[in-house]
Parts: C-alpha cells; structure tokens; sequence
C-alpha cells in the first residue's frame, strides 16, 4: 500500500501499524484499500481468465439448456401436458414449485442490495452485483415457468393486456395476471437495477478492452464520462430504485403467495401466506448468494480479494436469523390450522407428517430449521466457506422441500378423500427443472466473463470511506460518509 | 352474453379506450358491413344441422330395450331410450349408450373372410361365395348346427323354420349373461310351478318388502332397466311409503349394495334360508307351516348360512307384517347344485303370501324363453366330437369365451370340418373358424326382440336400421334366405322369403289387428307405425297370472352345500358387469366407465375380504393365481380388497380377459369361464357359484385402475 | 335483453335415495359430449376425463357395510371460485342459463380453476385424444371437441338447453319445465337426477330441491352450487 | 476568441489538491460552467466546492408513475364494461383487486421512466467542456475546463504545480 498522504486515511494509522489494525486489515476488505488501478486489473483479469474448464462447463451447460430444458419442453408441448406427472387433482406439480423456488432466489438480489443500501451496511459491497445477477436470472429462468406450465402455451399472450383482434381483455381479477404483471415489473426492475450501477464498471471495462467487448461496453456505458452531473444522475436513480424496488419486491413474492392463498385450497388459504413466502423467499435467496459467493471465489481469479470470511460471516448471520423468523411464521400457519380444528385442514397436516410423503416435510424442517440453528450460531463455521456453501445449498433444498409440500402434497388431499391423488414428477419434468438450473448456471458463466461482477467504483467509494480512528489505546475502524 | 351490449354501446366504449384496437381491427372496407362482437362466447351456442331420430331395439342385451338414435348426415350420434317403450320408458344403460362404439369400432370385420384357423391368415372373399359356402353347409342338413345367440330373435325364428324345413337339429341358444342370471333354472322351476316354461315378472314397483335372492336386477339381471325403474317405483311409493329391500347374496352386488339389509349368505345356502323365512312367516301369521317348508329347523338353516337366528327371524317379521312382500330367485341363488330347489323354495313365498297376480306380486310373461340350457351345449359338443357336425354356424354368442373351459368346446370344434362366424368383430371364436360372413351390427340391422320379462305387458320390439351398413357386411337372415334358395329340397319349398324385410313383414302380420296401441287396416301402413314407434305393444298392463295349486305341499329337498377348508379353498362368485356376456369389452366407454362397486376400469379383478386377504398376506394389486380345486385349471388375476363379500368366498367380474376382439378388449384381465366348474343344476343350468378355487400369490403386482383413491377411501397408502 | 334476465336459472337435484349408482349418467354424458376415454394407464393415474363421477366411499364394517354413491359433477356454483381465478376468462358465469361455462377456445390452460374447484369436477386434456377412424362418426356435432391443453367440465349440456330455447322461441312460447334434459338425467335409470329451472318456484326440481333431506355439497363454503342432492340411507321413511 | 478545452488529472487520493485548483481555476476567470468534474468515484459537489448538480430523474419517475397510474385505471375500470363478463359473483370493477393491478403498473411505469430518463439525459448534451480520458477510470479525478487559447499553458502549469497531471489535448476526446 501506498505510504502517500491520504486525505481519508489516517496517515497515522499507516504508521503506527499496530498488530490489531492488521489483523482488521485482513479481516475487512474495506480496510484493506488497493489503488484503482489494480483494482481494475484484477477485476478485468478476472473477466478475460478462461480456462479450459471454464468453456468445457459454458459449453456443457449450454448443451444442458439445449436438450434438457428446450428438447423436453418442446417434447411437452408437441405432446401435451400429460407428458408431466401432473393428474386430479394435483393440476400443479414441480414447474410450479420451481417457479416459486426461483422467484424466492430472485429476491436475493434486490435484498442485499436494495435493502442492505438502504440501511448502508457497508459489507455489501462486494457482492452487490453477483446478487442482483443472481435475481435477474433466477427470474429469468423463474419467469420460464408460467409459459412452461401453460397447456396451450402457443397462446400464453392471451394473457398480456393489448388490443387485441379477440377484442378480449384479460381478467384483472385473476391472481395469474397479478403474477403476470408484477413478474413483468419485477424483471424489468430487477434488470434495471442491475444495469444502473453498472455504468460506471461498464465505461472502465470500455477504457480497458478493445474490439467488439469495446464496442459493446461503448454502448452499453452510455457514454459514462463520470460528471458530477452524471453521478448525481445516477445516485438519484439508484436512490429511488433502492426505495421502490423493495415494496415491488415484497408485492412479487405475496403474489405469488396469493395465487395459493385466494383460493379454497385447504392448506393454502391463508392470510399469513404473504409475509410466510416473503420470508421463505429472502432465506433462501440469500442463502443462494452465499453459494454463490462460495463458487465464484473458489473459481475466478482474484476474488478470494474481494470475498472475505467477513461477508460469509455476516451473511450467515442473516441466514441465522431468516431462518428463526421462517420457523416462526411456519409454527404460527401450522398452529392456528391445527388449532382451528377443520377436518380437513387436519387430515392434510397429519400427511404432512406421517403421510407416504412425509420425508419432504421432514426434509424442509431439518434443512430450514435444524441445520441453520445448530450451526450457524458458531462464527467459526460461518466464517469457513465451504461449510457455508454446504448450508446454504441444504437450506435452498429444504425451501424446495417446503414448495413441494406447498403445491403438489396440499393440492392431492383436499377435502374429497375419493379424489386424493399422488403426485409423481416424470422425468420430462425433472429434466425441465433441470434446465432451468442449467440456464441460471449458463447464463451466469456467461455473464461472469462479460461484466465485470465486483462493482469496483462501490468497492472503491466505500474503501475511501473506511479509516482507522484511535480511540485511547487503540484504533478502531469508522466509517466517513461521503455521499 | 354479447347481446348484453348493444353495437353502439360496444363502439361507444371501445372508442373511448381501445381505439387503437378498433384501427388495428376494425379496418378495411367490409369492417363497414361485418358485425363484429369480442370473443366471448362458447362455441356450443352456435347451432348447426338439424338431426333425424329412429326409433329401434338395442342389440346390446336380450331385454330388449326401445331406443331412440340420434342421427347426423347419415352417422348415429347418441343413443337415447324410446320414451313409449314399456320395457325402459326413455331410459338407457351404459351398455346401450356405447353401441355406437361397437357399430363404429375400427377393429370390424369388414366384409366375408375365408380364415385358417388360429391364425391371422385371411383371405377376402365376395358376398356370392359366402352364400355358396352356407348353401353348401345347408345342404347336408344332417350334419348342421345352429349356435345362436339371445339377441335377433328373428333370426333364430327363420334358422327354426329351416331346421324344421329340413328335420336337423333345432339352434342352440347361448349367453354367458343368461348362465350367470340362472335364466334356465328361473323357467324350469315357473314351469314345475306354474306349468308354463316362462319367465316371471316380479312387479316390484308396487310390493313393500323385496327377498331378493341373488338377483342382480340393477345391473344386468334379465331387465336391468325394467328392474331399476321398479326399484325407484318401489323407493318411491305414494304417500312417502318406501319400500325395503332385503338381499341375500354371498358378494355384494350393486343390487344388494342398494338394499337396505344385505344378509351374506353362503352360496347354496338360499333356499335354507327361503324354507326358514317361509315357516317363520306361517308361524307368525298363524298359518299352518307348508309342507315345502315344514323340513327344516331355523337353527339349522342358521347354522347352514351363517347367517344367525335372530337375524332371520327379524326378517321373516318384516315380511310377515309387510303387504306385497315379493321374493326373487335370481343369478347367484340359481347357479348351484341346490337351483332348481332353491328357486322353487323362493317363488313358493310368494304363494304363501298370496302374492301372485296382484300389484307387487308375481305374473307370467306371454311367449316361450329362448333360452338353451348347458346340457343340451354339452350335447352338441358330444356330437361335435362323435363327428356327427359337418358345419355349424355361430351367430350373436362367442362359446369360445363364454362356456367353460372345462366343457371342451373349443376342442370339439376343432372337430367340426367347417365352422361359419358370423361376427362383427374378430372374437375368439372367429379365430377358431374357418370363414366369417360379418352380420350387420344392431344399428344397421333389421329384426324384431320379443320382449320377455322387462315389460308388464305383450311387447315386441322393433329394429331397424338406423344408419348405412358402414362395411361390407350382409344381414345373416339374408344370407340364409339367399341360401335356403339355392338349397333345393324341403328347405327351398318351405322358406319363401324374398328377404329380411319380407321376412320380418309376414312375421309381424298377425299382430296388425291383435289389440296393440295401434292398429293399421294393412301392412304398409303397419309397418311404418311398426318402425315408427319402435315396436308394437299392448295399450295396457295385461300379463298372465300364475295360478295357486298348493304348489307349496311339494316337498323340498336341498344338498348340505360343501365344505371348504378353511382359506385354503373357496367359492368363486362370477357376476355380470357391464360388458353383459363379454362382447362390450370391446367399447373402449364401457371400458373406462367405473366399475359401480369397485371404481375399477380397464381390467378384471378378483375381490377378497380384506380380513382373508390379510391372512393370506395378499395385498391390493397384488397379482394372485386362481386355480380351480376341481378341475385344476387356473387363471391370473389382479387383486381387489373389496370390504362387502363373505371371507370364505372370492369374486370376479365376467367380460374381461379377451384374447381376441380388438384393440380395446384384447389383453386385459382374465376370464373366470376358464376356471368355471362344468357342474350342471337339476334344471341343466351351468353351476357356476359351485366353483371351488384356491388362491395362490404369484409375487407379482399390477396397479389396477381405479377411479377412486385407495389412500382417501381406504387409508391405505 | 334485461328483462329477460333471471328467467333462466338452471339447476339439478340428485335423489341419492334412489340413485343406484349404476354409472349410466357417466356414460351418456360421455357419449353426449364427445368425452374422449384415456386408456388403462392413464385412468390409473387419476386422469380419467369422466365430466361426471359417482363418489362412492364406504359405510360400515363387514357385515353391515355398504358403499355410499354419490353422483359429483361441476355444480354449477352461484359464486364459482373457478371463475375469478381464470387469467383469460374462459371460465365464465353465463348470464343467461346462470350456469358455470368453460369457453374452449379461449382456454390456455392454467390449471388453476381445477386447483380451486372444491369439488375437483374438472378435467384437463393431456394430451390429444384421437379416436380412430370410424368411431370419430359418433361424435356430437354440437358439442365442441377439445384439444390438448385445455379444461374442460360439465356444461349442463348447455347445447340441449341453448337447442330447447331455440325450440321454444320458434314456436313463440316459453321453455318448458322438462323440456330440456341433459343426457345424464335423460339417461338414469332410475329418474334420480331431475333437471329443471330453479327461478320458476313450481318447476320440478324447485319442488323437490325444498324437500326436507335436500343438502347441497361443501355448502359452507357459500359457493351456492346448483345441484342439490336429497340424502338417502337405510332408514328413512322404513 | 478562440478557446480551448484541457484536461488536468489528480490522483484520487489528491482530492485536496483537486479542489484547491477548481478554486485557482477559478481564480483565473473560468467561471463554474466551464469546468468539468470527471471522476471514477462519486465525490459531492461540496467536496469540492462546486455548485449542486441537477437532475430532472425525480420528475421523470413521477410522470412514469403517473402513466402506469392511469394505465392501470383503464384496465381495471374501463376494459371490464367493454363486455360484461361475470366472475365468481364478483363484481364488475371490484376495488381490492384493482389495488394490485394499480400498485404493479405504478411501479413499473416509475422504474421504467426512471431508465428511460437516465438513457434520455445521458444521451442529451451535457453543458461544461466534453472530453474523457481513459485514466479516470484508473482513479484519477480529472478536471476539463476551457480557457482562452492564449492562457491555457500558462494555467495549466500552474496547476501542475499542485501535483495535477496534464494530458495532451490529442488525448482529450470523447470515450
């Protein structure tokens, strides 16, 4: 590090290195500053490194998407739904717990970065982008499903509002078109949001590459220069994102939720189910980013930087605590169900519980419930990345499992005992969930060597901002605010 | 829904909101003078084509049902019931409804076929070969049998005149449907009873209490929808009365599922029962105890059925204190060795009760029963195997399927030197023939169905084609008529038909001045009204009424029914579904309409108690082997845990197990006929509730498909 | 066309009493409206496209048990919680018979009104259903065939009904009462399902619908389904 | 006069430096609107002693909203009685239903005209003297002014003397 002035550093703090501002140092990653030159390189580096290995999986996953999400879609669709395990009175089945799955990982994103913005929890910053990458295409491949499931999928815009030559509107009292529109609101925004940070990382890829990368981030930074009138520009726009993108945010995950809740299901109606799927949705969202996190530093070059045992620490710490707050909302459902004695309400619990599909219950409880409580109360193991990508993917399965019991357990014992049916997916199914998975890995291999995924002026303003500061003895970090 | 909205209102509002889909929409030069509304209505409210409607008899089953077909541009789209036909007054079972499957099936035989026999080696030939075939099978009229099935009695009436013509053997008559509902056994104790070979009616609608022993009169017993009309009649009486229905039978019919107490008895055991109703009724009304009666103790007749002294004695109560108590012997009570006994045990409670020709009482049907009992099939089978059949001509009945494998037809056909089908489809017995001359199906034939038991009055039913032959097929009377031509000898000099039609008009002639509900001054006009109407009937109830000549001093002697070891061996129950005697299993909607006890579609089962298969360690779906203990034959067969049948007693549904005949019924389940014992009853009825069987599991599963869920209606999962 | 409204409210009363449960309800309405059959496999797997059922659970323990029938079909709900649910609104209330209709082709084949039928009375078209050349004859020309992808559910036969309206208006008079019945009535052989026009207080079925052991299903769910049935059972009136 | 456009660079650590040569710049007769701030990090005006920047993103989001607002009116209040379809015995246009549909398309008409105002002022000139240098985004905090042809040595030496950096004119254009 340079030994040069620093208006925002403590010039005192270089020089009285004491053992403890070191080992902060190590510890946080805006206290440990690089210049921006280097900074670049490294995150550019990162961006142009493809091994061998990195195309052989690009290649692969891409094969994936090909045979496995389009060929068994398209299969589907030539054939007919009853390709799918779906029958009565399970109409519903695995698309639609997947959808849900990745509009919950969707959330992510927007959660760490609109809401962690919002409050300036200042270790965020690293990871905003690989965040909000992770919500636009987990709604990307989310989105996939309502077209997926659709019988006559070939006329799925007879749900989109336009003058049509039907002359037919679609019914805005359907909770489906609800979905629709704040689905359609929710990528856009979620796309935008990614994209307006992004500027200034855009215009510094720009000055840095050549070719056609040059030409694509010459359009895409929009000209980014870096005025002052620009950065306001952008601040302002990021600062009402940031606002309005949660309450669009919690509006996309209680729809959903009220595609199950307004209905006579019993089981789904419920008035708890928007708030229950919210936090269901962050859990697992943010548990995805810790996979994530966990991936891209043990894979890209350079990121064992940028990501730090710190963020992985603080992130479990949420996963801690969306976990106890998913059990709550879990044990208030069950119990006023329970409590309020409906017959059938009953019978659907005791299933749950002891039914031929009961290990998925059990499932969801220990990944979502046991596993984060009787281990992530230990900052050593939040602080050991690869414990953390193990919780984390069991987390996102037990939320899997909590959706599975949800949709298709819940739809097969409804109120007529003769009509109860087993649901069984078909591998035409799986191999669509699959490729949907597929794509979210396609997508984000692809994104990872074509934008830059730490967003180095945040990374930057915030190392700017973070100083030593003695205080008696000792000298603690603070915080400038700059803005 | 669209008319809800004016034009104008619609151009109003769409004006003020969707202008830009009025110029994306409503463009062009003839928008001017095209009405356009959105799209909101169902296409069912665009009507088109206007339909003609026949009236004409179902084929499906022998009762002889009146039918209105719905026709389109020259196809039948939907059968309905004649609502003026006294046998179902408008209403229709599934088996009716699906006839169009069976006229349009794609798996008929599509016109005269020289076969080998067992193979799929088939040579088409033309209509003038066929008849040169038959002509030929005529002439050596020594050497000729006749198999016909219940259905077209106007063929059985013309192959009578030829075989008196020519002094052969008089047509054999056979239906499986017939066997299981101990149709035989039923005539010949109205016979030894009442001194006519006919069926009985059983006015049920206006008795109060029915002893139904056996008779499955719901679902296919003799006139099903006869039968339930009477029941709903007898549900439903005046002044809120509802009758109540009392039945015994070892399984759980749908018939018995419908009483109001079902007592299981053991098969055999029913005239036990009949006899201990019977005395306790005339010691309760203080009558003295007939004679018919007096040779037996209630404990006994308890101890034989299992079913307990107290319960009888409650039942004997409802009788005694009832009015038009009625008692039916039927189906499962007919078909053991004790029948004949047994029926005549039964219809003698209804003299006791001096219920005979009384409204809910028991009557005579006009008209002899064409109904051939099993000794005589094993008679012929005697002489096909003597080689005394040169050809004999199979119509309207599959013995292959439907007889017991035990009686060995199929081998004494082998024998036979020409074997002549004429099935619409490739059956079993087809398969064994050497040439199939394709009878029209019911709805493209003419012909007549006297109506037996089904109707309270004389009735006989028309048929008449209501669509084109749709293949290459020839009505079979006129195949013979065309034969009987070329013949020679007595037949050609006795049998002068021109044709079908001619045939059916010089049958029908008497009846033109004989008291129906129409009469015509000649025959044209007859014959329209004939065909119009679907038949011709008398205006009024008018039936015969059997007459009391202390019937009931005749003794009664009953066989202890055997002894079974216990969940070692046990009775086998057969009982008619909706396929009838096998032929609708090639209706694919007869196929996947659910079984009404079982919900069970696409297959044949075998129901066990649940506590006897539990101790067999049998489960659902399980796939067990029946073997006969008699006869050694055996069978595979999907398991049912059905609650409602005795634990010594185990069930299958006829119909199912086809080899041949298409598509839709080729492969599924398997056919308890293969395993039916060849015992006969005293009135030559085959005894198919004397099958004795054991049950072996085979270690092999097959889910059946049913309708219902097994985890919601039996817990299991 | 306001005046006329509520003339028309069509409804259905089961008596379970003398319903047998024989099933022949279920195959005339298959016939009539040219519901195609699946096959073993797939009725096995609860895909069987019968508009009508006969529930029959069961009652009583050997010796004393017997089924319970009971014939279910799309009720027709007053407030049908299938309709709102519908993003393209082919599921609609009819205005003029006051009956639940499934437009075909507007269908895109959500599923999502067949989740929310309490009464699990609609079927889905998973695939196409051919029936081989010739038994395509018999199909009902006034009767939509669906294709795949798209609900599908009892309609009342409102083809019989839009056809005995036209009949009535021919002639210049009213429908009616029993002059529409739908296959299903038509079929029973026991007369058990008794069809007619609720809004005219002395038609048949509003006469028999006040009787005393008259229940309508999951009624509390306040749907106001149409079809009514009379309870049976052993004892009544014995 | 002729006038041209130079470019100064300070290292980012040098933001003192930075803005003590706004101020000489200043001083030098350049008024505030021919100067311009370029930087790889945000840093506020106040920082460096320069007039708030100003922004029309806000009023954009507000028409957007506004749009979406009435978009959403129309099809909850107007496409319903184009033909009347009756759901579930629900009313025609019911309220709470109409609510979600209303806050979606509020949303989404706001954060999209929120985009699309960003593209719009990014592509709309910029006022004060245009010109990048790659190095900005190295970190270096750059200040574009335009001065009279004749002084622009003379002030841009004298910003040297502060530690700034000065780039060539061929080097100054446009990314």
């Amino acid at each position: 590090m340079a030994v040069e002035a620093k208006p925002l550093y403590s010039s005192k703090a270089t020089e009285h290195q004491e053992t403890n501002a070191e080992e902060l140092r190590k510890e946080h990653l805006m206290l440990d500053p690089m210049p921006r030159d280097e900074m670049n390189q490294m995150v550019m580096n990162a961006m142009h490194t493809t091994t061998k290995k990195y195309w052989v999986f690009l290649i692969g996953f891409g094969l994936a998407v090909v045979v496995l999400l389009f060929g068994a879609w398209g299969y589907m669709i030539a054939n007919g739904m009853g390709v799918a395990g779906i029958r009565r009175p399970v109409f519903w089945g695995i698309f639609i717990v997947t959808f849900v799955f990745w509009i919950g990982i969707s959330h992510a994103g927007t959660f760490v970065s609109a809401i962690l913005r919002v409050f300036k929890a200042e270790f965020r910053r690293p990871f905003t982008r690989a965040a909000e990458l992770m919500t636009t295409f987990g709604l990307a491949a989310g989105a996939l499903y309502p077209l997926i499931h659709l019988g006559r999928v070939w006329v799925f815009y007879w749900m989109i509002p336009y003058p049509n030559a039907r002359w037919l509107w679609p019914n805005f009292r359907s909770p489906l078109v609800w979905d629709f529109l704040a689905i359609t609101t929710y990528l856009l925004s979620s796309t935008i949001y990614l994209f307006l940070p992004l500027m200034p990382d855009l215009a510094m890829a720009r000055d840095r590459t050549t070719g056609w990368r040059h030409a694509i981030y010459k359009v895409l930074s929009l000209g980014w220069r870096g005025t002052e009138a620009e950065w306001l520009r952008l601040r302002k726009a990021i600062g009402i994102f940031a606002f309005a993108i949660i309450p669009v945010m919690f509006s996309v995950h209680t729809i959903v939720s009220w595609d199950f809740a307004v209905t006579m299901v019993v089981g789904w109606q419920s008035t708890i189910f928007g708030p229950y799927f919210i936090i269901g949705a962050i859990l697992s969202g943010v548990s995805a980013v810790v996979t994530i996190l966990y991936i891209i530093r043990s894979t890209m070059k350079n990121f064992d930087y940028f990501i730090r045992p710190e963020h992985f620490d603080g992130l479990g710490k949420l996963i801690l605590i969306f976990s106890m707050a998913w059990a709550y909302f879990f044990f208030n459902e069950y119990i006023l169900s329970w409590y309020g004695g409906e017959e059938a309400l009953k019978q659907l619990l005791t299933l749950h519980a002891t039914g031929p599909s009961a290990w998925v219950w059990y499932l969801m409880l220990i990944c979502n419930v046991a596993i984060p409580w009787l281990f992530l109360w230990n900052k050593k193991i939040r602080r050991t990345p690869w414990i953390m990508f193990i919780i984390t993917l069991l987390v996102n399965v037990g939320m899997f499992a909590e959706r599975y019991t949800i949709i298709p357990l819940t739809l097969g014992h409804q109120r007529n005992p003769f009509d109860w049916g087993i649901y069984n997916p078909t591998i035409v199914e799986i191999s669509i969930v699959l490729g949907t998975l597929c794509l979210f890995i396609f997508l984000y291999l692809l994104a990872s060597r074509l934008i830059p995924l730490v967003p180095v002026w945040e990374v930057q303003e915030g190392q700017m901002s973070h100083t030593f500061r003695k205080v008696g003895k000792t000298e603690i970090p603070s915080v400038t605010e700059l803005e | 829904m669209s008319d809800n909205i004016s034009r104008r209102d619609f151009l109003k509002l769409s004006g003020l909101g969707i202008t830009a889909a009025a110029v994306m929409t409503g463009c062009g030069p003839s928008s001017r003078y095209v009405v356009r509304h959105a799209y909101v209505d169902m296409p069912e409210y665009n009507q088109t084509g206007v339909s003609t409607f026949y009236a004409t008899t179902c084929q499906e089953c022998p009762a002889g049902c009146g039918i209105i077909v719905r026709t389109q541009e020259g196809r039948a789209i939907k059968i309905e019931g004649n609502p003026n036909h006294p046998v179902n007054l408008g209403k229709i079972c599934s088996r009716g409804l699906t006839s169009v499957q069976g006229l349009y099936n794609p798996d008929r035989i599509g016109g005269p076929q020289k076969r080998s026999r067992g193979e799929q080696n088939i040579t088409p030939m033309n209509w003038e070969d066929a008849v040169t075939v038959v002509t030929n099978g005529l002439a050596n009229s020594g050497k000729v049998a006749f198999l016909l099935g219940l259905t077209s009695d106007h063929l059985f009436d013309l192959v009578t005149e030829i075989t008196t013509a020519a002094n052969s053997m008089p047509p054999f008559r056979y239906s499986s449907l017939a066997t299981l509902e101990g149709r035989a056994t039923l005539v010949k104790a109205t016979e030894e009873m009442f001194g006519k070979p006919n069926l009985p009616y059983f006015d049920i609608s206006n008795s109060d209490v029915i002893l139904n022993f056996g008779a499955s009169f719901l679902e296919t017993w003799i006139s099903p929808l006869a039968y339930s009309r009477g029941f709903k009649n007898f549900r439903k009486q005046k002044f809120g009365k509802r009758g109540y229905l009392i039945s015994f039978e070892p399984r759980q019919s749908l018939t018995s599922a419908n009483a109001d107490l079902w007592v299981p008895a053991l098969p055999g055991s029913e005239g036990y029962l009949a006899m201990a109703i019977g005395k306790i009724v005339a010691q309760i009304k203080s009558l003295p105890i007939p004679l018919m009666y007096e040779n037996i103790t209630i404990s006994d007749a308890s101890k034989i059925s299992g079913v307990s002294e107290t319960k009888l004695q409650e039942i004997a109560e409802i009788v005694a204190r009832a009015e038009h108590p009625i008692a039916i012997p039927g189906g499962g009570a007919l078909v053991t060795e004790n029948g004949l006994q047994t029926a005549k045990a039964i219809l003698g409670l209804n003299i006791l009760h001096k219920n005979l020709g009384v409204p809910g009482g028991v009557y005579l049907t006009n008209g002899d029963s064409p109904t051939t009992n099993l000794d005589e099939i094993a008679k012929l089978i005697q002489e096909m195997n003597a080689g005394n059949i040169a050809t004999i001509f199979i119509h309207g009945t599959n013995p292959v399927f439907e007889l017991p494998k035990s009686l060995g037809f199929t081998e004494a056909l082998k024998k036979v030197p020409t074997v002549i089908s004429f099935s619409s489809f490739e059956d079993e017995t087809v398969i064994e023939s050497d040439y199939v001359f394709p009878d029209h199906t019911g709805l493209e034939s003419f012909g007549y169905q006297r109506v037996l038991a089904g109707s309270d009055r004389e009735a006989i039913s028309s048929v008449q084609p209501v669509v084109q032959p749709i293949h290459d097929t020839k009505a079979t009377v006129d195949v013979f008529l065309a034969a009987a031509t070329s013949v020679g000898g007595d037949i050609s000099a006795k049998i002068k038909y021109t044709d079908e039609v001619d045939f059916l008009q010089q049958k029908i002639t008497p009846l033109l001045d004989s008291g129906g509900f129409y009469n015509a001054p000649e025959l044209p006009t007859f014959w329209s009204k004939w065909l119009q109407y679907g038949g011709w009937w008398k205006p009024e109830m008018g039936l015969e009424i059997p007459e009391d000549n202390n019937q009931l001093s005749e003794k009664i002697d009953l066989k202890l029914p055997k002894q079974l070891s216990e969940n070692k061996e046990f009775h086998l129950i057969t009982f008619g579904t909706q396929m009838g005697d096998g032929h609708g299993a090639n209706r694919p909607w007869l196929q996947e309409t659910p079984d009404p006890m079982t919900t069970l579609t696409w297959n044949s089962w075998i129901e066990i108690n649940p506590d006897t298969a539990d101790k067999l360690g049998i489960h659902d779906d399980d796939i067990v082997s029946v073997a006969s203990t008699t006869g050694g034959e055996s069978i595979e067969v999907v398991v049912y845990r059905y609650p409602a049948i005795r634990p010594d007693c185990v069930a299958m549904p006829f119909g199912q197990g086809h080899t041949a005949l298409g598509r839709y019924a080729e492969g599924r389940g398997s056919n308890p006929a293969e395993i039916w014992s060849s015992l006969l009853n005293q009135a030559g009825n085959l005894a198919v509730f004397e099958t004795k069987v054991s049950i072996t599991p085979t270690g092999k599963r097959r889910p059946l498909a049913r309708q219902e869920s097994k985890a919601g209606v039996y817990g299991e999962h | 066309m306001a005046e006329k409204e509520g003339k028309e409210k069509w409804g259905m009363v089961i008596d379970l009493d003398i319903c047998t449960g024989c099933q022949a309800c279920v195959t005339a309405c298959s016939m009539e409206n040219n519901i195609p059959f699946v096959g073993e496999d797939e009725m096995a797997y609860g895909r069987g496209m019968q508009w009508m059922r006969i529930r029959r659970y069961w009652e009583g323990e050997y010796p004393e048990v017997a089924p319970a029938h009971e014939p279910m079909l799309c009720q027709q709900c007053g407030n049908a919680p299938c309709e709102p649910v519908c993003p393209v609104f082919a599921s609609v209330h009819s205005e003029q018979e006051q009956i639940n209709l499934q437009v075909y082709n507007r269908c895109i084949g959500t599923r999502y009104c067949a989740n929310n039928c309490p009464f699990s009375a609609r079927t889905f078209n998973w695939f196409d259903y051919e029936l081989p050349a010739p038994m395509n004859s018999y199909l009902n020309p006034d009767v939509s065939v669906r294709r795949r992808g798209i609900m599908e559910k009892c309609t009342f036969c409102v083809q019989r009904i839009v056809k005995g309206r036209q009949n009535a208006s021919a002639s210049g008079r009213e429908i009616a009462d029993g002059e529409v019945v739908p296959a299903c009535a038509q079929a029973c052989p026991t007369d058990a399902i008794v069809f007619g026009n609720l809004s005219d207080p002395e038609s048949r079925v509003s006469q028999i619908a006040r009787s005393d052991r008259a229940f309508r299903e999951l009624e509390e769910l306040g749907t106001d389904s149409r079809v009514t049935y009379l309870k049976g059972g052993k004892n009544y009136g014995s | 006069m002729e006038k041209n456009i130079r470019m100064v660079l300070f290292k980012e650590d040098q933001i003192d430096q930075a803005s003590e040569a706004i101020e000489t710049l200043h001083h030098q007769g350049i008024s505030e609107k021919d100067i311009s701030i370029i930087s790889g990090v945000p840093f506020s005006e106040k920082i460096l002693g320069r007039p708030a920047a100003w922004t029309n993103i806000p009023i954009f989001g507000i028409a957007g909203a506004l749009v979406g607002l009435v978009i959403a009116s129309l099809f909850n209040f107007l496409t319903p009685h184009l033909y009347k379809m009756t759901v579930g015995g629900m009313p025609l246009t019911p309220i709470p239903t109409s609510i979600v549909v209303t806050f979606e398309l509020t949303m989404l008409g706001l954060l999209i005209s929120i985009l699309l105002g960003v593209i719009i002022e990014m592509i709309s000139p910029s006022s004060g003297p245009k010109g990048y240098h790659p190095k900005i985004s190295d970190g270096y905090i750059g200040i574009l002014f335009t001065c009279p042809a004749a002084t622009d040595e003379k002030t841009c030496l004298e910003l040297q003397d502060m530690g700034a950096e000065i780039v060539d004119p061929a080097e100054v254009k446009q990314p």
